[in-house]
């Protein structure tokens, strides 16, 4: 278990700071240089550096489970820290890398992602004026991501997931003449922020308790072998002494304990990322950005932060059951929630994002029903985040070659692509049935384990809805699959052809991702708790209904779409009326955001407290000056300049001093 | 004479040197200034260097005491009768206030570089202006301290009343008012303390040694919170801000926002907490109260502001809450969190004023419905207003953040003698500004840079200069240095904060509003 | 008060008669509206303080002298102060061509 | 019997003059004003013989009655107000006026009759006092009153000066115009 000879375990550091480096050289050297230069150069340099930090990631995790292999007890390794912000003693942020089985799992996913992302967006970009731009913003938000993923401590975590938050607003934004992509932009930003405000609460809460409990548990952290350990550190706070003294606080707050409050804030900024309802609204909208940027960071890695999050904190979260118990309802209301939105949509990127809303939703509800004694959901909702990743990315960059065939996003559009672009084609169906949940792709597998967790967790109704949302997903991914490619020819997709190399190459990777992460043996590589090991075979007894639902789903949406046409689905939304219209309009929660903060923030607090500032507080201090005047423009009418008119001033004075002294003093 | 004295005087025979050019050259006036500001830049980056090594390593030595450290101390005998010295020096929050007033001022020379009209005496004034901060900053002594702040405040009257825009001489005559009336109850606050010292001194260092009645304490205490509150745009005392902003040159609002702003944080800190720590412990709920309404009352205030500089004005009374916020936190991380916050703040601010008048000078107007799509004829000037934009509602990476959560944490811990609830209470209420910036800023700056160009004139803008790029470069990269690199300016200042919480904890053991 | 009258004429009686023309002055002062008719009231109030130094003369230190001295500097003092307000006068009335008082208002504002 | 005769003579005059002077105050032709004046300076000087300062009276009747109104005389017939009848004050001036005074009469009269003057009372003046009086005013002593009656002489001859010059200023810029 020495970690010294190996030089990627000491180094992990690089893998992050390589993205930053090129970020920074693009940011400040590359683009000061003439257009044509900075265009040829920076999408090297860029894709290099990510490809480079990708391949560093696979050696890292080449190397740590072969430190770990199967059976063993993986330990959270941080080999490298610097104290970077110190708040006072023994409260400090040590900002470092922290290698454990989920971190070097995301960093294979993020930096596999990102790197085939940025040699799509090669081809995709080409000729943008912002092209420079655009990979600056891109590796950027892969450093974010990666510092994020590595994060020992909860802090660095939240200065990350800022960071990722910034990057995704530069990159929603990044058509910034378009206003809907401006609006899009400050929609995700602001809403993300929202949730940001509870997770900052949440940290201030665990730093606080964290801290008052540094001292009495430090002694016996120290002796456990854990020195330099501070109390923002997830080392300290999954601690089982620790925990074990934070659920035995007494402090409560609205009828919650502490240890509970601060799970369920830390919860609100974990699904304002992962766009958890009533926090979902931000995502659809993003899919403003460039098609490459939706499938990296509105797919396949920043909305699953708050996934990760949840699972890098599962101990304490699993320590409070009720935060866990409102992280699955969410879930599970999210996955049905989306799926059924999913259904209605015409833009091909929104039916996408709807479903990735909703697989974000069953990986949430795969980490609620588990348990530390239980931790098989765990374990699943981090394999579905590994194969999600892949396949919706494939979907991504699938339907970015599509819109850059045809340049439209309705599906309406696309239609009889199949021929056109076989390529695309065959990935894109590749990873529709994946999602779909065919035997064997990736997500068969992932999700089968998710609902196995559902049905053994006792949660019966999470795991009804799990298998009705995979019925729903296969139908409504069939759907777009069956309009875009077998559909009738639109003029947009007439003269379509296939995309160049630089996209296909990626496509064609990832493809090979989706068909083979199934067989990933998960359960040896990412566990937790009590009944570690174990390799789940498949049960058939809930993979035989999921895949009936899906064949179910797929059949639908050949009923629908292939074999009806367009009038059989017109029909249907038409005999279901409101409801349909109700849910073709997202359940109308855009509107009721917009009437929050444009009618009643603004309307009602902001514009009177300028008004207020303005008239009342300012006109307060202008009134003092009026006063002032005033006083003096009154006592100016008694300065007559008239000799006589101040002599009886005077006498009177003179008259009052004198009675006054007199009847006083003497 | 020693560093210390340089730092100080260099301003003034800058402008001594501006003063002997004939008014006609006034493109020599502009890099004497230049030259002036320069060498001060680099007197005070090596100044830092000396001081961090010393600083830093005091840190552990300073945890327990109770008396502030101060280097290279400098002391003449002035009026002997009055026990007043010169007596001026250096700790980590002089130090941090000296390095912000000295960026800013360089910043400033380079944003006004088109200053036509009387470049004179604009220069001379500015000057003289920031001589009088450098003397706040570094004079231990309050006579000298006070005589400083005039001189600080002072020309501001006739920079904005000559240079300014719009209602000017309102505006000027409105902040210098305010400003007055903030000092009047400084120096009442100030001869009280004198009075009751019986020590016949004003040395502050000398000062701190008296134990003051509790009963002094409890009305000087807010005189010199609200006087110097005054200042730092405190809660019902701000809406000078605003309209003073709004018409004062570029470099004067830099200053001002950027430096001036500051001197109330500092005062408030240096003087009412450190003389006073009795009333400090009980008035601290009171004055976190009114910045809390600072706080959200200035973000959501700047929500609804059409002018760029009036928007950034709301911005700068909810961020300079925070300073106060910080301070009236009464313990270690609120004191660090309102210098950084003082810091950030005032590079931030700076930065948006440079911005605002780059902008303004191009397309004339500051309206910000006016605007639209400009970052695509002025990128660079974009992205710096982003970064100030983003460094402002706190993203991490940047100063503000490193500040905000200072100050947040310094709410939320609280202290042992003031009520818990209402202390987390209060902070609680105060993060929901983090959102409300977000809106305000994102909304503000999309509106003027994002978008399609709605005017046609736009096309033809250009950005921003060499000079620009420099002025604004050197903001944006202190920005991000603090924000990265915490630690070095922690260092700085740590050593000089333990003795402000020391002196609370080591004062009377009264408890307020409990 | 009948006491006042019965009893014999006294310092009181004195300071009363010299206090009425004091009054009367001062009524003079503040209500004429020609400036000549001022210096008149004016030269009451004179007349009337000369007249109390004479009294407290007699009453306070009847074998010194001091009191009659400062009544006839009040004397003189009285016309130089009439010479150099008719000279006022005289060239006020050359500039306006009326010495009323309430139109002399240059003082204001 | 002397003390009833006096007595007498001091309430005769005290009502001549104070009626007179209020008549001073009030007619509305300057010239029977500076002759009503004349009158009360008169009774002054009467007042001055009861009070045994029979020099004072003298003083009073050439200085004030022979030179003073004379030269109020010679101010009204300048300004050319002999003819002119003063407008009638405004009923708020006659107010405030009327107030005023008696308000400080009302204020001194009820002070001076509670008070008790530790003074004799009505000790006669020693007969030879006019001599004393001369002797006082020029004695350089530490008692003597010369150099206040040497500064009152400057002043006199300053105010004539003044005076012509004042008044005669104008008149030689108006003759250059």
């Amino acid at each position: 278990m020495h970690s010294e000879q190996s030089f990627i375990l000491n180094n992990v550091w690089l893998i992050p700071a390589i993205p930053f480096l090129s970020f920074l050289t693009l940011g400040l050297l590359i683009r000061n240089f003439p257009k044509k230069l900075q265009d040829q150069l920076s999408g090297i340099v860029a894709t290099l550096a990510v490809f480079s930090a990708a391949v560093l990631a696979y050696w890292l995790a080449w190397e740590y489970f072969h430190l770990f292999p199967a059976g063993v007890a993986k330990q959270a390794l941080v080999p490298w820290s610097f104290e970077w912000l110190r708040y006072q003693e023994n409260l400090a942020v040590n900002v470092g890398v922290l290698v454990d089985p989920i971190s070097v799992l995301l960093m294979v996913v993020v930096t596999t992602v990102s790197s085939l992302v940025h040699l799509y967006s090669t081809g995709y970009m080409h000729g943008d004026p912002g092209y420079a731009r655009y990979f600056t913003w891109l590796n950027l938000f892969t450093f974010s991501m990666l510092g994020l993923v590595v994060s020992p401590n909860i802090l660095q975590m939240y200065v990350c997931w800022e960071l990722v938050g910034a990057s995704s607003f530069l990159l929603i934004g990044f058509y910034f003449e378009k206003p809907s992509a401006v609006s899009a932009s400050k929609k995700a930003f602001i809403v993300t922020r929202f949730a940001d405000l509870g997770f900052l609460l949440g940290v201030i809460l665990l730093g606080y308790y964290g801290y008052n409990l540094f001292a009495s548990v430090a002694p016996s952290l120290h002796a456990s072998g854990l020195t330099n350990v501070q109390p923002f550190d997830f080392a300290f706070l999954t601690n089982p002494e620790v925990m074990n003294q934070f659920m035995g606080m007494s402090d409560t707050f609205m009828g919650m304990g502490v240890l509970t409050l601060s799970m369920v804030l830390i919860f609100m900024g974990a699904a304002g990322k992962s766009a958890m309802f009533p926090l979902h609204i931000w995502l659809p909208d993003a899919m403003e950005g460039p098609t490459p940027v939706s499938a990296l960071i509105h797919a396949a890695t920043m909305v699953v932060a708050g996934v990760y999050l949840v699972a890098r904190m599962f101990p304490v979260f699993a320590a409070s059951a009720d935060a866990l118990l409102v992280v699955m309802y969410v879930g599970a209301f999210t996955a049905l929630f989306a799926a059924v939105i999913g259904c209605t949509q015409d833009d091909i990127k929104r039916v996408l994002a709807f479903s990735t809303l909703s697989q974000l939703g069953y990986m949430m509800f795969a980490l609620g029903v588990s348990s530390m004694d239980h931790p098989l959901g765990y374990t699943a909702s981090m394999f579905h985040l590994f194969t999600h990743a892949f396949f919706k990315a494939l979907l991504f960059l699938g339907a970015g070659a599509l819109i850059h065939a045809v340049h439209s996003n309705s599906i309406w559009d696309m239609g009889g692509l199949a021929k056109k672009m076989p390529v695309t084609h065959a990935t894109v169906l590749i990873a529709t049935l994946a999602i779909a949940g065919i035997y064997p792709l990736a997500g068969f597998f992932s999700k089968d384990e998710i609902l196995v967790a559902a049905l053994e967790s006792g949660h019966t109704g999470v795991f009804a809805i799990g298998l009705l949302v995979a019925g729903i997903t296969a139908f409504y991914m069939f759907r777009i699959y069956f309009v875009a490619f077998w559909g009738k020819p639109s003029h947009h997709s007439e003269h379509a052809h296939e995309a160049p190399i630089s996209m296909l190459i990626p496509l064609i990777v990832l493809a090979i991702f989706t068909i083979g992460a199934g067989f990933v043996p998960m359960a040896d590589l990412v566990s937790i708790g009590h009944s570690a090991g174990g390799h789940h075979g498949i049960n058939w007894a809930v993979a035989g209904p999921s895949l009936f639902v899906a064949a179910a789903g797929i059949s639908f949406a050949w009923f629908m779409y292939v074999a009806g046409g367009k009038q059989r689905s017109a029909a249907l939304a038409g005999a279901l009326g409101g409801v349909y219209t109700t849910i073709k309009q997202k359940f109308y929660f855009d509107e009721i955001y917009l009437f929050i903060t444009k009618k009643i923030v603004f309307r009602f607090i902001a514009t009177p407290i300028a008004w207020f500032d303005r008239n009342v507080v300012d006109g307060g201090v202008n009134l003092s000056g009026w006063l002032t005047r005033a006083s003096g423009a009154a006592l100016n009418s008694t300065q007559t300049g008239q000799v006589q008119t101040y002599g009886a001033w005077f006498v009177g004075g003179a008259v009052t001093v004198t009675l006054v002294l007199w009847i006083f003093f003497l | 004479m020693g560093l210390v004295s340089w730092l100080i005087i260099l301003p003034f025979l800058t402008a001594m040197a501006v003063l002997m050019v004939p008014a006609k050259n006034w493109k020599a006036i502009r890099w004497i200034s230049l030259t002036g500001t320069g060498m001060h830049l680099m007197l005070t980056a090596f100044t830092t260097m000396k001081f961090w090594a010393l600083a830093s390593q005091d840190i552990p030595a300073m945890k327990t005491a109770t008396m502030t450290k101060l280097y290279f101390v400098e002391r003449v005998t002035w009026f002997q009768t009055l026990g007043i010295d010169y007596f001026v020096g250096l700790d980590g929050i002089s130090m941090s206030m000296v390095i912000l007033t000295s960026i800013i001022i360089f910043a400033g020379t380079l944003a006004s570089w088109n200053v036509e009209e009387r470049t004179k005496e604009f220069f001379v004034l500015l000057l003289t202006l920031v001589t009088g901060v450098f003397g706040v900053f570094m004079s231990f002594d309050l006579f000298l301290f006070f005589m400083f702040y005039e001189v600080a405040v002072l020309p501001m009257y006739l920079l904005i009343g000559i240079w300014g825009t719009g209602p000017k001489e309102y505006a000027a005559m409105k902040l210098t008012l305010m400003l007055m009336v903030g000092s009047a109850l400084i120096l009442v606050g100030m001869l009280a303390v004198y009075h009751a010292s019986g020590l016949h001194t004003f040395d502050l260092i000398r000062l701190a040694t008296v134990n003051y009645p509790a009963s002094l304490q409890t009305w000087v205490f807010p005189m010199f919170f609200l006087g110097f509150g005054v200042l730092g745009a405190l809660y019902p005392f701000h809406t000078w801000s605003p309209d003073g902003h709004a018409s004062a040159p570029t470099a004067v609002s830099m200053l001002h926002a950027g430096v001036l702003m500051k001197l109330g944080g500092y005062g408030a800190l240096r003087i009412a907490v450190y003389l006073l720590p009795e009333g400090a412990k009980e008035w601290g709920l009171f004055f976190m109260g009114l910045t809390t309404i600072n706080i959200v009352y200035g973000s959501f205030g700047a929500i609804m502001q059409k002018d760029l500089k009036y928007f950034t004005a709301y911005s700068s009374v909810s961020h300079c809450g925070f300073v106060l916020f910080g301070v009236a936190a009464m313990n270690l991380m609120g004191f660090k969190g309102a210098i950084i916050q003082m810091f950030s703040h005032g590079i931030m601010t700076g930065l948006f004023f440079a911005l605002i008048g780059m902008v303004y000078g191009r397309t004339h107007t500051r309206i910000i419905p006016d605007m639209g799509g400009l970052a695509k004829v002025m990128p660079w000037l974009a992205v710096c207003f982003y970064v100030g934009g983003m460094a402002s509602l706190g993203l991490p990476g940047f100063a503000g953040f490193v500040a905000e959560s200072h100050v947040f944490m310094g709410g939320f811990f609280g202290n042992n003698f003031m009520n818990p609830v209402a202390m987390k209470t209060l902070t609680i209420i105060a993060t929901v500004s983090i959102v409300v910036t977000a809106v305000y800023v994102l909304r503000g700056l999309a509106t003027v840079f994002q978008g399609p160009i709605t005017n046609h004139h736009f096309h033809e803008l250009t950005d921003a200069t060499l000079t620009e790029k420099l002025s604004t470069g050197l903001l944006v990269a202190t920005l991000a240095v603090v924000g990265f690199m915490p630690w070095y300016f922690i260092d700085l200042i740590e050593a000089s904060i333990f003795p402000f919480v020391n002196r609370l904890q080591a004062s009377g053991t009264m408890v307020a509003f409990h | 008060m009948s006491d006042f009258f019965l009893s014999p004429v006294g310092l009181q009686h004195w300071l009363v008669v010299s206090t009425a023309l004091f009054s009367i002055g001062i009524y003079g002062l503040l209500t004429r509206r020609n400036a000549v008719g001022i210096l008149m009231a004016v030269e009451l109030l004179l007349n009337s303080t000369s007249l109390n130094f004479v009294i407290f003369n007699k009453f306070a230190t009847p074998s010194a002298v001091d009191g009659q001295i400062m009544s006839i500097f009040i004397i003189a003092v009285a016309a130089a102060e009439v010479v150099v307000g008719m000279a006022i006068f005289v060239t006020l009335f050359k500039h306006r061509k009326t010495v009323d008082v309430t139109s002399m208002n240059l003082l204001k504002n | 019997m002397d003390n009833f005769v006096s007595d007498i003579l001091f309430y005769v005059f005290a009502a001549f003059s104070i009626s007179l002077a209020m008549l001073v105050v009030t007619t509305r032709r300057i010239l029977r004003a500076a002759v009503y004046l004349m009158c009360v300076l008169g009774a002054s000087a009467a007042f001055f013989i009861l009070l045994g300062a029979e020099f004072l009276a003298g003083v009073q009747i050439l200085v004030y009655i022979g030179g003073i109104v004379v030269l109020l005389v010679f101010a009204v017939m300048l300004t050319r107000s002999v003819d002119l009848l003063e407008e009638r004050p405004t009923l708020v001036r006659k107010a405030i006026g009327g107030l005023a005074a008696l308000s400080f009469f009302g204020t001194t009269a009820l002070i001076l009759t509670s008070t008790t003057f530790p003074v004799l009372r009505g000790g006669p003046l020693p007969p030879n006092n006019t001599a004393a009086l001369g002797k006082k005013l020029l004695d350089y002593g530490s008692e003597g009153f010369v150099l206040p009656f040497e500064i009152i002489s400057l002043l006199l001859l300053t105010a004539v000066i003044g005076g012509i010059v004042i008044a005669r200023k104008t008149s030689v810029e108006k003759g250059g115009n």
